[in-house]
C-alpha cells in the first residue's frame, strides 16, 4: 500500500475561548485520489484543512506527513507549505500584488527558486488555470471567477503534490464553476491530490472518488460516494440532501449495479431512457 | 481577543453594566489611591475569586490573561529595585550590592520595599480591570458611557470602531494564512516584505467596505450613522446599597488598620 | 469626484494608520493598571485631556458637516487596531508615518488624531489588557499627542533640510517610535525617582532596559513604513 | 389589472470606468409576487437591485415607484426606501451596530417612529426572522447564516412592502438556507413581496411565480419558470442549466398537464413513482 501524503490521528482542535472545533479526527489522505469535505457551516472544514497545512497546530493527537509526524519545526513546516497549497475561499484576501503575474510570482520567490524557473513556474500555473492573457492584468479589475482561478495559480506556481480548496465554486456561476471544474480536472491529470468542501451534494457524488462528511467538529463518514449518501441517518444528522441521482434511481425497483451505476447528469438521463424505453 | 467572547459569554451578564461599573472602578480607584498593600491584595482575592468561581472562568486561562501585563510591570520593577552608581554604597539599608567594571550595583530596602510595594498594588489593579472587561461586554460599556453623558461622537467612534475591529482582524488573519501557506511568512527578511504587501492591501479591502457600508446605510433610509445604544433592564437598588457599604467597609478597614 | 474622494479616504486612513501605530503595538512599553500613583494618574489625565476635548469639538463639527467621515474615522481607528494587534514575528509592529501624518495633520489637525488615538488605546486596554483604564492619560499623552508631534515635526525638518524622501520617511517613523518610548520612561522616571540618582538615574535605567525592545522595533517600524509606501506608491 | 410596485422602462446604466452595465431594462414587479432573478455572475442582477432602491441613478430610462416616475427628491428617496427594502449579498457590511437589537432598530429610527412602535417593530422582525434570542449579541460572534438573518430583520424592522434579497443563500448550508426559505415564506404569507437573485436553478424553478433571466445586462426573459426553463436558447445563452425535475420529466413521453407538473423534489418523486407503478 502506498503511505498516505497527509494522515489525521485522533487530531483534537480547540480555540482558546470555545469548546472543541474538531474531535478526535481520524482521517487518511492518499496520493492522486479526489476528495470532497462535506458538512454544515460551522462543521470545522476550514479549521481542518488550516490543520493540513500546519497553520494551526492541533491541541491533541497527530498530523502525519508522508508517514512522517509532523514536529511543527520551521524546516518541516516549508516542507509541508511546499507540498500542500492552500487555496482560501475568499479570493479578495490571498490576491496581495499589483498584476496577476507578480501574485502567482510570490510563492515561488519565497522557495528562493532560480529567476527562470521561477518564470517557468509561474507561466505554468497560469497556463493551467487558463489565465495567461491575464498575466498582466491588475488583480483587483477581474471578475470573481478570474480571481479564484488567480488564487488557484498562486498556488500550483509552487508546484504541490496535494491542492485543498476551501469551497471553491462558491458564489460562481455555472459557467465559471464548470470551467473551475475543467481546471481542476487537468491539474489532477498532472497528479496532483485534490482535497476540496463543498455544499454541493450533487457535484461531490459526480466527482470525487472519496467523501468526507463533518459535522459539528467530527468526521461522520469517510469513503466512497455510494455509501455516504445511501445512509440516511448519516445525510439528516449532517443535514445534506440525497443526490438527485440517487433519488431518482431509488424510485426504480431494479437498482443499476455498481459499474452501470449513473454518476453525472449525462448518465442519468441515458440511463433513465434505456429504462423506460426497455419497458 | 478572547477577553471579549468571553465578555459574552459569561455569567455576569444578567447584572446590570451600571453595578457592575461602580464596583469595578470603585474597587480600582481605591487601590489606586490609598495604596494599601494589605487592601490591594485583598482586593485581588476578592476580584479573582469573583472571576473563578462566579463568572467560572477557568484558571489557566484567568492566570495566562494575568500574566499579560506581567512583561511591563515586571520590567519596570527590575529598573527600580536597582540602584547604579560610580562609587560604593554602604548605607544600613543596603541589602545586596555587587560591580560590573567600574559600576556598582546596590539593592536597597527603601528600593525593595517600593518595588514589592508597585508589583502588588498593580496586580489588585490589573484585576479590578479584568473583571470589568471580562464581565461586561463593550456594547453594555457603550450604555455606560452613554449614561455618563459622555460626548456622542467619542461613542460613536468607540461604537463604530468596535464593529469594525472584528470584520478586519478577520481579513487581516486571512491574509497573513494566505501568505503563509505560500511560503511567505518563513524568515524575518521575506516576512517583513510580506508585510509591507499585507498592510497596503488590508487597507484597500477597508475602503471597499466603506463603499459597502454606506450603500447599505443609505438603503436603510438614512445617510448618518446614528445608532443608539440600549439595555433592557433596571439598576437593582439593593445592589447599589451594598456596594455602598462594601465601600465604606473597604475605607474604615483601611483607617481601622492605621 | 470618486477619485478625489479615494485619494482623500486613502490620506485618511493612512494618517491615522501611521500615527497611531507610532505608540501602538509597542506593547512593553504601555504603563500597566495601577502602576502610577494618583498624583500622576490625575496629572496626567489633565494634561492630555484638553486634547481630548478639543479633538471632540473638531470631529463633532467634521461630522455636521460630513456625516460620512463619521464611519470612515471608525474604519481608520479599527484599522490602526487590527494593525497593532497583529503579530509581526520578532518584531511588534508599529509605526509611524510622516506623510500620512502630515496629511492627517492639514486635513483633521492633530487633535483629532488625539481621538482617534484615544480610541485605539482604550480598545488595547479593554480587549487586549495592554495599559490600563487610570494610567490611560499618561499612555495617551506620550503616545497619541507626543508621538505624532513628533513624526510630523521630523518629517517637515528633513524635508526642508532635502533628505531623501525614503530617508526621511524611515526618520520620521523611527523617531517617533523611540519619542514615545523616552516620553514614558521620563513619565515613569518622575513617578519613580531613584533614591540615589533622582529622576535622571532613574530615568537612564527605564530608558536603557526598555531600549533593548524598543531600539530594534523602531528600526524595524521605520522599515516596514518605507516598504508600505513604496508598495502603495507603485498601486 | 393592479398598479406594478415597482416598474423600470428603458432603464439603462453605465458606471465611469465600464461600460454599459445594464441595457435598456423594461421590467415591472406586481405587489404581492415572488420573483427570481437569475443570471451568470456580472449579468447586472445586483446593479439592478441598487436602482430598485434608489442607491443608483439610471443614466436613461425610468423608474416608476407605484406609478409615479422617480425623480430622486431626498423625500421620495425615503418614501422609496421604507417600501422597497434591500438586503445586499455580504451580511457583513450592513450590520453597523454593536448589538443586533440595537442594529435592528437602526431603521426604524431613521423612519422617526415613536419609541413604542420601534420596539414593536423591532420585536416582530426579530420574531419573524427566529433572531428574539440572539438579540443582545454582538454581531462579530453570530454564524454566517444568523448574520444573513440579521440583515433581513434590520430590512423587515422598516415594514416594507418589498423585500429585495441579492443571492440570500449564497454560502449557507442546506440547514441555514433552509431556515432562510422558511424566513422568507413567512414573510411573504404576511403580504410582502419578495425579489431574489440566485444561481440556483433548481430552487428558482420550485420557490418563485416570476422568473428573470438576465445576461450580460440585458434581460433575457421574464414570465413564469416553464417558459424560462423550455427555451434552450435562452438556457444556452445565459449559461444556465435545466431544473433536475424538467430534465427528468422529459425524458417521459407522456408530459403531465401544466397542473400536475412536479415542481418540488418530493413531488418529482412522488410523480416517478407512479408513472413507473402504472406502466
Amino acid at each position: 500500500m502506498t503511505v498516505p501524503i497527509l494522515q489525521l490521528e485522533n487530531l483534537s482542535f480547540s480555540y482558546p475561548d470555545r469548546t472543541n472545533v474538531l474531535k478526535n479526527i481520524n482521517l487518511s489522505f492518499s496520493p492522486g485520489r479526489k476528495i470532497a469535505v462535506l458538512g454544515n457551516n460551522g462543521a470545522g472544514k476550514s479549521t481542518l484543512f488550516l490543520h493540513l497545512n500546519g497553520l494551526l497546530r492541533p491541541k491533541n493527537g497527530t498530523v502525519y506527513f508522508k508517514g512522517q509526524p509532523l514536529k511543527y519545526k520551521k524546516k518541516e513546516l516549508v516542507q509541508l507549505r511546499k507540498s500542500v497549497g492552500l487555496v482560501f475561499q475568499q479570493a479578495d484576501s490571498q490576491i496581495f500584488a499589483s498584476t496577476v503575474r507578480d501574485d502567482v510570482a510570490f510563492g515561488p520567490k519565497n522557495l528562493g527558486l532560480a529567476k527562470e524557473e521561477i518564470e517557468q513556474y509561474v507561466d505554468e500555473a497560469l497556463r493551467l488555470t487558463e489565465m495567461t492573457n491575464y498575466s498582466r492584468r491588475p488583480p483587483h479589475l477581474l471578475s470573481i471567477g478570474e480571481k479564484k482561478r488567480v488564487a488557484i495559480a498562486g498556488v500550483l506556481a509552487m508546484k504541490p503534490e496535494v491542492i485543498v480548496l476551501d469551497e471553491p465554486t462558491a458564489g460562481l456561476d455555472l459557467y465559471y464553476s464548470d470551467r473551475l471544474l475543467h481546471i481542476l480536472s487537468s491539474i489532477h491529470q498532472n497528479g496532483t491530490t485534490i482535497i476540496l468542501s463543498t455544499h454541493d451534494v450533487d457535484f461531490a457524488y459526480e466527482w470525487s472518488d472519496e467523501i468526507i462528511i463533518m459535522n459539528n467538529g467530527e468526521t461522520l463518514y469517510s469513503g466512497d460516494g455510494h455509501g455516504a449518501f445511501s445512509d440516511e441517518g448519516i445525510l439528516s444528522r449532517s443535514h445534506l440532501h440525497k443526490p438527485w441521482i440517487l433519488d431518482i434511481v431509488n424510485q426504480f425497483e431494479e437498482i443499476p449495479s455498481h459499474a452501470d451505476f449513473p454518476k453525472s447528469r449525462d448518465q442519468l438521463l441515458h440511463w433513465l431512457s434505456q429504462k423506460i424505453g426497455r419497458k | 481577543m478572547i477577553i471579549d467572547t468571553i465578555a459574552n459569554q459569561q455569567r455576569l451578564s444578567t447584572i446590570h453594566p451600571i453595578e457592575k461599573f461602580i464596583f469595578a472602578i470603585g474597587c480600582l480607584l481605591t487601590t489606586v489611591t490609598l495604596r494599601d498593600v494589605g487592601l490591594s491584595l485583598l482586593i485581588f482575592f476578592i476580584m479573582s475569586m469573583i472571576i473563578i468561581i462566579v463568572m467560572d472562568i477557568h484558571i489557566l486561562l484567568y492566570l495566562k490573561l494575568l500574566s499579560l501585563p506581567l512583561l511591563f510591570i515586571l520590567t519596570s520593577i527590575i529598573s527600580i529595585l536597582f540602584t547604579f552608581s560610580l562609587e560604593p554604597y554602604s548605607g544600613e539599608d543596603l541589602i545586596w550590592s555587587g560591580e560590573i567594571g567600574p559600576i556598582f550595583i546596590f539593592i536597597l530596602f527603601t528600593n525593595f520595599e517600593v518595588a514589592i510595594e508597585l508589583f502588588l498594588i498593580s496586580i489588585g489593579s490589573v484585576t479590578c480591570i479584568y473583571f470589568f472587561i471580562l464581565s461586561t461586554p463593550v456594547h453594555e460599556l457603550l450604555f455606560v458611557l452613554s449614561r455618563l453623558r459622555l460626548p456622542k461622537e467619542l461613542i460613536d467612534l468607540i461604537s463604530i470602531t468596535y464593529r469594525f475591529l472584528f470584520m478586519l482582524m478577520e481579513t487581516a488573519i486571512q491574509m497573513y494564512y494566505a501568505q503563509s501557506t505560500r511560503l511567505g511568512h518563513r524568515s524575518f527578511r521575506i516576512s517583513l516584505r510580506s508585510f509591507s504587501i499585507l498592510i497596503p492591501n488590508l487597507f484597500i479591502q477597508t475602503l471597499k467596505k466603506r463603499t459597502e457600508m454606506q450603500q447599505a446605510i443609505d438603503s436603510r433610509g438614512a445617510d448618518e450613522l446614528i445608532l443608539s445604544f440600549t439595555y433592557e433592564g433596571k439598576v437593582n437598588k439593593k445592589h447599589l446599597f451594598f456596594l455602598f457599604f462594601f465601600f465604606i467597609i473597604l475605607f474604615s478597614g483601611k483607617v481601622f488598620f492605621e | 469626484m470618486r477619485k478625489s474622494f479615494f485619494w482623500f479616504c486613502s490620506i485618511l486612513m493612512l494618517a491615522s494608520y501611521f500615527w497611531v501605530n507610532s505608540f501602538s503595538s509597542t506593547h512593553a512599553m504601555h504603563i500597566a493598571e495601577g502602576f502610577l500613583p494618583i498624583k500622576w494618574v490625575i496629572i496626567w489625565w489633565i494634561a492630555f485631556l484638553p486634547f481630548l476635548f478639543i479633538g471632540i469639538l473638531q470631529l463633532r463639527k467634521l461630522f455636521r458637516n460630513s456625516p460620512e467621515m463619521k464611519m470612515v474615522l471608525g474604519l481608520s481607528t479599527a484599522f490602526a487596531f487590527v494593525l497593532s494587534a497583529l503579530k509581526i514575528p520578532s518584531v511588534t509592529g508599529s509605526s509611524s508615518h510622516p506623510t500620512g501624518l502630515g496629511f492627517g495633520t492639514i486635513l483633521f489637525g492633530p487633535m483629532i488624531m488625539s481621538v482617534v488615538g484615544f480610541v485605539v488605546l482604550l480598545f488595547q486596554s479593554l480587549l487586549l489588557a495592554h495599559g490600563g483604564i487610570t494610567t490611560l492619560g499618561a499612555n495617551a499623552f506620550s503616545m497619541a499627542v507626543l508621538g505624532p508631534f513628533v513624526a510630523y515635526g521630523v518629517y517637515k525638518a528633513s524635508k526642508k533640510m532635502n533628505v531623501h524622501h525614503n530617508v526621511s520617511i524611515f526618520l520620521a517613523a523611527a523617531l517617533a517610535n523611540l519619542a514615545t518610548y523616552v516620553a514614558t520612561s521620563f513619565q515613569l522616571a518622575l513617578a519613580f525617582p531613584d533614591s540615589v540618582n533622582g529622576i535622571i538615574g532613574s530615568f537612564m535605567k527605564f530608558a536603557s532596559i526598555f531600549a533593548i525592545t524598543q531600539i530594534p522595533l523602531s528600526i524595524v517600524e521605520g522599515l516596514l513604513t518605507v516598504m508600505v509606501l513604496n508598495f502603495l506608491a507603485k498601486y
